[in-house]
């Protein structure tokens, strides 16, 4: 196995360190993302949004979860214990083992083996399964429709997500997460730079996305217009906050990976480093909050209709053109 | 096209950032200024004697559609400051847990004697905090500011032939003139820097002469907040806001 | 699964303005019609397939999107309704029965709840019906005031409609809360307005029988004039934000009801008038003061929930109009033809019966009294245009798949208080 | 060493994993035991140094496969809440069935590897060797078995659809 930059030289003290790095540093990112988003929301609705806590409300994150950890844990007595307990935290465990191969810097990786971006894909393409488990375990309706919903959009959002991801992975040719960054080196990120199918692929990563993780217009598992909160319905407490977490990170990398593949990472005008990764990958989560808060929702069928009659030959075509594109080169 | 119809979607909301905001952290800083006709909790005040005003003469038990207000009358005995033989109530309960805040007790009092308040009841934790005695219902009238509405300016309002002489400022010939009068004067009322003479000129030209005591109290008892804006009115406010 | 009778509908694709009417029991009916064959709503479950997997979800009464406490009981083949039973009642108040054992002076409070995102029709309704009991003529200026205060309740009721449909298609942490947090803003601008003039915002009490109790304070005609021009420029705004690919695949096509079932049901209002059927009470018989003012009254024919969108916004600035028209020719005058109540038993009408109806938000609102003499009505009953409304959904769930359901229930804006009286 | 204890890890939760899916009498236990069988064969590939097999696996089986058998039981009610029966009478016989079928698989795998017919390690993690692999040396297998699963693919289509009333 090939390993990525080490910047410390034991492989164990390496994973070590970099797991606490990335891994508190994903958690806080997601902690603030809710406050972020709670903000940006309310400032949009002309609300003031949190401002009880700390100043402009900034430990909210924090008050919630301690809310969060004093609720009572409740199990509804039909449910299927041992899978209702399982999934939140199986839920957690794909993004955040999906961090392992995602580069925040040049070295500021757990690893990077030659198929991260494959790996990376392959891990959140997992998580459906726990979501699935959760809304199967409540042993509720509305639960039960939410994990239907889920499973179905998360299986057919894969193709067109893996088929957008193909796009910078043929004009680099390596899965590598590294490689993919080093050659958009000079600002020809992979967005601009193929003038035509980047700049596509880079749109349906982005919206294939915004499904995988169920964001707004796309919500449609959790729609609680119609299936009051989806699979989370029976759950409280710090377990349903784990669901919650675990979405929040699941957006973070979806967006993170955008501006990895897309946005030349961690490259940038002036010195390289997190800074230009850290911002541009915060850039697209504020764009899928900016979306989220002011488009209204599909429904499902429509939004089947719209991966497999739209996204999908629009992928197949840009994967294409960017195979001749490297041909003609 | 259609596309570019999601993205007027997308510049609703921005542009919305930018508008102030609309809403305002619960417990009110008492930024927000509530109508003068504003009408929310009880008061019973005491008439220019500085004796209860109410008569207990149980209209607005009788009236109240949610029969919340319960008034025990007492014998009838002299007034001490006048001397006249008058009506007086011995006790006086309303409970605001059933209250719709109809106005309709405020209408029918012949002795100005319910007036409402601008201010929302504080929330309890007992119902029987929002169970007002009579006690309550008289601190009331010194802890905030009362409505506009009267019995007397209500009744004037609706009146569709009022006999009342016409009052020299407002308009003749037009029977509305003197409830569009009233509305300013009261309005002047709750702006703090009204003067007590001011106030009392054309309320006492409005009415007639019965009238005319009861619609006389009025003003020292509006005069009230802001007269203590920082100790009793504040008063009823802190512990709303902590 | 078809009921025998078959039943016409307009052809697809007319437009407003090409279609021609005829005037059928006072409603003007489309003239262009085609034969349809229409599902039973009430088709026997087992019927259906009996090795079919129908899952039956109880959709409220604590539901996010039922609008109060509704319950409807779907059944479902994997997503898509084949049945739906509307079970109401989850709000009664006995408000009817309540009217009986009040005075006429009393009630006006009472039915004020009804509707409770338009108490001021509710009030305007019931009293017209006492006034007519005593045949009472009510001062132009109290009439005039009435129909600008009812204008105004029409533009603060769609708005709300607007914001809690956009919560229904569009997620309640999504764009539809931002559309519901804007409506709303501009909904506590009338708000406002209702609190300058009659001391509350919501349950007014502000007319009583033979006129208003509250008189237009000085400077409100100014405000309402600021108020209506700023929420007509926002209405702009919402139809920008709204209208988008996005809100019209999950309008358009969606709960499609055709006018005659919308009569047979006797469903009115906005629903009635974008399913083609051009009647407004407003225009065909006037009260209050509309007499005075010109009523354009949109019409849409395709009957989807897009269609009652349209027609809801398209009231919101005409109702804008009427109330701006209106507030210039307030005349002055007494508000009020009787005295001043001064007791519970002030109003007591001869014996006789009456029946009023005016054009709410949501269509015909009907009070029907009996009086015996005596200072209670012998027998009050109301009408409300919401029941009717949620008559339909039998009709337009099957078929549909739940998140269409939520829209249908959306669009056709009943208002459960009124439903369950 | 380390691989070794991975190795042994993964291959005892395949094994306890394999035999949860048999014997586990609730059907969606029994395909998330076997999601978590197929997990362990995707670790079992990285510690052999096939990476991108393992991510193919995880990505095709574990997110495709499983989801589209969870999906199938979801939709089929019937189905989910049936237990399954399993009789005692089977062991003996699964056994023995079991272990020939170790031993077959044991005997072809040394036979192969002497013979030198098995891919060198290392280049199944080689995306390169591995496309070249298919699409040059092995191009007409792969090609017939794409036409293979085409066919079944349409031949489940026709047969799934309803007639049209």
């Amino acid at each position: 196995m090939m390993e990525g930059g080490l910047l410390f030289g034991n492989p164990w003290l390496h994973g070590l360190i970099m797991g606490v790095i990335v891994l508190s540093g994903a958690m806080g990112v997601a902690a603030y993302a809710v406050w972020f988003e709670r903000k940006f929301a309310a400032r949009m609705q002309n609300r003031p949004g949190p401002t009880e806590v700390g100043y402009g409300g900034l430990l909210q994150p924090i008050a919630d979860l301690l809310k969060l950890l004093q609720k009572e844990h409740l199990i509804p007595r039909s449910a299927d214990r041992p899978l209702f307990n399982l999934a939140p935290v199986l839920v957690v465990i794909a993004p955040l083992a999906t961090l392992a191969v995602i580069p925040f810097g040049p070295g500021l990786v757990g690893t990077d083996p030659s198929i991260g971006l494959l790996f990376a894909l392959a891990i959140s393409s997992l998580m459906v399964i726990p979501v699935w488990m959760a809304g199967w375990a409540s042993n509720n309706k509305y639960a039960l429709l939410g994990a239907m919903r889920a499973a179905a959009q998360a299986i057919s959002y894969e193709i067109p997500l893996l088929l957008a991801a193909m796009v910078p992975i043929v004009l680099t040719g390596s899965f590598r997460v590294g490689d993919i960054v080093a050659a958009q080196e000079g600002g020809r990120w992979f967005a601009f730079w193929p003038p035509g199918p980047g700049f596509f692929a880079f749109l349906l990563f982005f919206f294939a996305s915004l499904a995988e993780s169920n964001r707004i217009p796309f919500d449609i598992p959790e729609a609680e217009s119609e299936l009051v909160a989806g699979v989370t319905t029976e759950y409280s407490g710090m377990i349903f906050g784990l669901i919650y977490l675990a979405e929040y990170l699941h957006t973070f990398i979806a967006s993170a990976l955008a501006a990895l593949l897309f946005l030349g990472g961690w490259q940038g005008p002036g010195p390289d480093g997190i800074h230009w990764m850290l911002l541009k990958s915060l850039l697209v989560f504020a764009v899928i909050f900016w979306i989220r808060w002011s488009w209204l929702r599909y429904r499902s069928d429509q939004l089947m209709a719209m991966c497999w009659k739209i996204f999908l030959p629009l992928g197949l075509v840009l994967v294409m053109a960017s195979a001749i594109w490297v041909q003609l080169r | 096209m259609s596309l570019l119809s999601l993205a007027q979607a997308l510049r609703v909301s921005f542009q919305n950032l930018t508008r102030p905001k609309n809403t305002e952290p619960l417990p009110w800083k008492g930024s927000r200024e509530r109508a003068e006709r504003y009408r929310a909790s009880f008061a019973l005040v005491h008439d220019e004697h500085g004796e209860e005003a109410c008569i207990g003469c149980m209209l607005c038990e009788k009236i109240c559609p949610s029969q919340i207000i319960s008034v025990t009358q007492g014998p009838k005995a002299p007034s001490a400051a006048t001397g006249k033989p008058r009506g007086w109530c011995t006790d006086f309960t309303l409970d605001l847990n059933a209250c719709i805040i109809c106005e309709l007790c405020v209408q029918v009092c012949p002795a100005d004697a319910i007036i409402m308040m601008r201010v929302q009841e504080k929330p309890g934790f007992a119902r029987e905090d929002l169970l007002l005695t009579m006690e309550k219902l008289y601190a009331n009238e010194k802890l905030a500011k009362l409505t506009w509405a009267t019995p007397t300016k209500l009744q004037e309002m609706q009146d569709p032939k009022p006999k009342r002489p016409e009052p020299v400022a407002a308009a003749p010939a037009k029977d509305a003139a003197p409830i569009k009068d009233a509305a300013p004067a009261a309005g002047a009322s709750s702006a703090k820097d009204a003067a007590p003479g001011a106030e009392s000129a054309p309320a006492a030209g409005t009415t007639p002469s019965k009238d005319a005591e009861p619609a006389k109290e009025v003003p020292p008892v509006k005069e009230t907040p802001p007269a203590s804006d920082a100790a009793p009115a504040a008063g009823t406010e802190k512990p709303s806001d902590a | 699964m078809t009921v025998g009778t078959t039943y016409e509908t307009p052809r697809a694709g007319e437009r407003k303005g090409e279609v021609r009417t005829v005037n059928v029991g006072g409603m003007r009916v489309p003239y262009h019609l085609t034969l349809l064959e229409r599902p039973d709503p009430y088709l026997d479950i087992d019927s259906y397939d009996p090795e079919a997997d129908l899952m039956a979800l109880n959709m409220g009464p604590q539901h996010p999107s039922t609008h109060g406490v509704l319950r409807v009981k779907l059944y479902l083949d994997g997503e898509t309704c084949i049945k739906a039973v509307p079970y109401l009642g989850y709000l009664h108040r006995g408000v009817e029965k309540l009217c009986e054992k009040l005075t006429y002076v009393q009630i006006t409070p009472i039915v004020d709840k009804n509707d409770y995102v338009s108490p001021m029709m509710n009030e305007l309704a019931i009293n017209m019906a006492f006034e007519a009991l005593l045949k009472v003529e009510v001062p132009p200026r109290a009439l005039f005031i009435r129909t600008v205060c009812a204008e105004i309740q029409r533009v603060a009721s769609h708005l709300l409609w607007l914001g809690t449909f956009g919560l229904d298609v569009g997620g309640g942490i999504g764009g539809g809360a931002t559309l519901f947090m804007h409506t709303f803003r501009e909904r506590e601008m009338c708000l406002d307005l209702f609190e300058n003039l009659t001391g509350c915002r919501f349950h007014y009490n502000t007319h009583q029988v033979g006129g208003n109790r509250h008189d237009i304070p000085e400077g409100w005609d100014q405000k309402v004039k600021r108020a209506l021009g700023h929420i007509a420029s926002r209405v702009d705004e919402y139809e920008a934000f709204v209208e988008n690919p996005i809100f019209k695949a999950r309008t358009i096509g969606v709960g499609v009801i055709d006018p005659i079932l919308a009569m047979e049901l006797g469903v009115c209002g906005p629903i009635l008038r974008a399913s083609g059927i051009d009647f407004d009470l407003r225009r065909d018989a006037p009260y209050a003061a509309y007499d005075k003012v010109e009523i354009n009254v949109p019409v849409e024919t395709a009957g989807d929930a897009y269609a009652r969108y349209l027609v809801r916004v398209r009231e919101m600035r005409e109702s804008i109009r009427i109330a701006l028209t209106l507030l210039d020719g307030v005349p002055e005058g007494p508000i009020s033809a009787l005295k001043p109540v001064k007791g519970p038993t002030n109003v007591k009408p001869k014996p006789g019966e009456a029946y009023v109806s005016i054009e709410s938000p949501r269509g015909e609102l009907g009070t029907y009294v009996i009086s015996d003499g005596s200072p209670n009505p012998y027998r009050c009953k109301l009408r409300p245009p919401s029941l009717h409304a949620a008559a339909l959904l039998p009709y337009l769930a099957p078929g549909s798949m739940v998140s269409d359901i939520v829209a249908t229930l959306g669009s056709l804006d009943f208002i459960l208080g009124e439903v369950d009286r | 060493m380390l691989e070794w204890i991975a190795f042994v890890i993964l291959g005892l939760s395949l094994l306890l994993a394999g035999r949860m899916v048999v014997v586990s009498r609730d059907l969606v236990h029994s395909v998330l035991w076997l999601a978590v069988a197929l997990v362990s064969t995707a670790g079992l590939f990285i510690t052999l140094n096939a990476e991108f097999l393992a991510a193919v696996q995880i990505l095709l089986y574990t997110g495709g496969v499983i989801t589209l058998m969870l999906f199938g039981i979801m939709l089929t009610r019937r189905l989910a809440t049936a237990r399954v029966e399993h009789g005692s009478s089977g062991r003996v016989r699964g056994g023995v069935l079991a272990l020939a079928t170790f031993a077959l698989v044991t005997v072809a795998v040394r036979q192969a590897s002497r013979s030198g017919h098995l891919i060198q390690t290392g280049t199944l993690g080689d995306t390169k060797a591995l496309g070249s692999l298919v699409l040059r040396d092995l191009m007409l297998p792969f090609e017939a078995l794409s036409v293979l699963l085409l066919a079944a693919m349409i031949g489940a289509i026709v047969l799934a659809r309803k007639v049209d009333p």
